[in-house]
């Protein structure tokens, strides 16, 4: 079965994100198809490469960034919900004369259309939030 | 249609309006803080009980260990793990976050 | 699913609202996803429950707080060919509100019909 | 002591648990989405009117208009702006936020 | 203030947890707050209401989420100095919950005895 | 009066942050003294000189930062909480391998510390969250 998956809330705040990304995994696990994973609210906050967690704990964009590439999972970066908070890619960078970037790998930014594409295109759509 | 249910109901209200929601046939998935709803012995837990005779209810086990509560689970609620969170999910045709 | 049928596919998308304008952003991103989304011709449904009715309530002024009133975008909506709006009547009365506080034409249902949309939506959007 | 709560009191607990913890010579101000539980005519304001006998209400005024509820205020609730909560926190030897 | 006064300051601080854990992250960042604080040799009590009461569950197992298990710490405090830690009764009776499932030792107080100490002291603090 | 503010939420998404400057400018504009603004949890995402909201809209960052060079305001960003959101400096950045920081102009990094002194130092702690 296709999934889509929706994640509204950052990192470490909210378990919200920790949920998505165990649901994510065993859904993989059992062999089913992950659509496309999309960040929107504070979610975008997921994909900052410059997080450095405690040594203890989990990091949660390395994790997403991971299994990402283990799978080739689209993970999508709302791009309106990022601009506001501050999460750029190096042409948005660029476009918006900003002098750095701070996107981890595996995740791309693009615009609300790939949510409702989501939406339509995979057989379930998973939301975690607040 | 699987609904799922995140936050206490003490805290909030999306407890009360996701169980005024759920349909004959339905599922209800308490996660994260949610669980702490199926308590035996609460007033939410009553809530629970009633719903129960249309509605199937289950929580997240991984979420009932990490909050000290498992043993403390009401008669009649289905423990799932994530795997079993994606079962849920694949058998019922539409899924809805109570955010 | 055939890649032909998934090109003319149309879904029962339906926005669920259960949050207050303003106090956080959920009401407002939520209404971004809705503009968005009409561009792809589904079959588009609001529900508003909860304390998603206060983000119909007529004379909104955000001056005071600096940020943007985007309720006069919900009269847009009809524009966008979305025109199904749906507000429970539980929700209003218990805060007091009526139909007549609300910026939109909408349809007040019951809860048991705000359950029987929910359980005919193919993809339910929630924030 | 000046307490403030930013939720409305059907979505979350903290407007019922700060009435609950308010002294007399207390004040409560209503700020954010705190405000609609001054609305005139509603649960919320019964409790507020009941509280107000020990307890001074206010609410803010640029979120009142916000959100559309100017003139539903009832009575017995002071209006301030975002200087007259500084004077509010200054006349108060502590602040208490309710998240 | 005088600046001589001001190094000897000593005052009341309040940590109000009313949060459960672990879905949210608020009270283990709370619980840092209060490990820092203790080296500045204030007053300071911590009050648990509310769902904040669930921070203090025994037997708490956090390996199914793969987060860290932070309620041993609560037993830590004793060696920071942090001694004073309140519960109030009617959000354990609420709960269904007895001061025996809690991790520590605490003081069980009523809400109205909780009033009293919010009253009492000078700085606040709840996340 | 000397006040110190606590900003526990993230720019745009709770409108604490916008509570929390209108404050600290009223009581600024009635004279009194702000020792302190600290940001902690999701609010250290204020400091992010990356956010490129809509022009239409409240630039939240810069107005802290315009603020706090007009008042010589002590921004202070919480460092625990910073790691693990993605907040850092230039010496942070160089100190965890970081090839990039996004920490805005007028705020600086520090510990909890400044937290604890901020409530022992100014008359009232006045906190913003969500």
């Amino acid at each position: 079965m296709k999934f889509a998956i929706l994640v509204n809330e950052g990192p470490y705040t909210h378990q919200a994100v920790d949920t998505a990304y165990q649901f994510t995994k065993a859904a993989l696990e059992k062999g089913h198809e992950i659509f496309r994973v999309f960040f929107y609210h504070d979610g975008v906050n997921n994909g900052t490469r410059l997080m450095v967690p405690p040594q203890d704990d989990r990091n949660i964009q390395k994790r997403w960034s991971e299994l990402g590439e283990k799978h080739k999972l689209d993970l999508v970066v709302c791009i309106a919900a990022a601009q506001r908070r501050g999460l750029l890619d190096e042409n948005e960078a660029k476009r918006q004369g900003k002098d750095g970037n701070n996107i981890a790998p595996g995740f791309r930014i693009s615009g609300l259309g790939q949510l409702i594409e989501a939406g339509i295109q995979a057989d379930r759509l998973v939301t975690f939030g607040d | 249609m699987l609904h799922t249910v995140n936050k206490t109901p003490y805290e909030r209200n999306s407890f009360d309006s996701c169980l005024a929601h759920a349909r004959k046939g339905d599922a209800v998935l308490l996660i994260e803080d949610g669980v702490y709803a199926a308590m035996k012995g609460t007033a939410p837990a009553k809530k629970l009980e009633q719903a129960a005779k249309a509605v199937a209810i289950y929580v997240l086990q991984p979420d009932v260990e990490a909050r000290g509560i498992a043993g403390r689970i009401m008669d009649g609620v289905k423990l799932v793990d994530y795997a079993g969170f994606v079962d849920l999910a694949a058998e019922h045709p539409t899924v809805q976050a109570w955010l | 699913m055939s890649e032909e049928m998934e090109g003319g596919t149309v879904k029962k998308f339906l926005y669920v609202n259960r949050k207050a304008p303003y106090g956080t952003i959920y009401a407002l991103e939520s209404l971004e996803v809705v503009l968005i989304g009409a561009a792809f011709e589904q079959d588009v449904s609001l529900a508003f429950i909860d304390d998603g009715v206060y983000e119909l309530m007529k004379g909104q002024n955000t001056k005071g707080i600096d940020m943007k009133n985007f309720s006069p975008t919900y009269r847009a909506l009809e524009g966008y060919d979305v025109e199904k709006l749906y507000v429970e009547k539980e929700s209003l009365d218990a805060r007091g509100l009526a139909e007549a506080d609300l910026i939109v034409p909408v349809k007040v249902i019951s809860a048991r019909e705000m359950t029987d949309l929910m359980a005919e939506s193919e993809v339910v959007l929630s924030f």
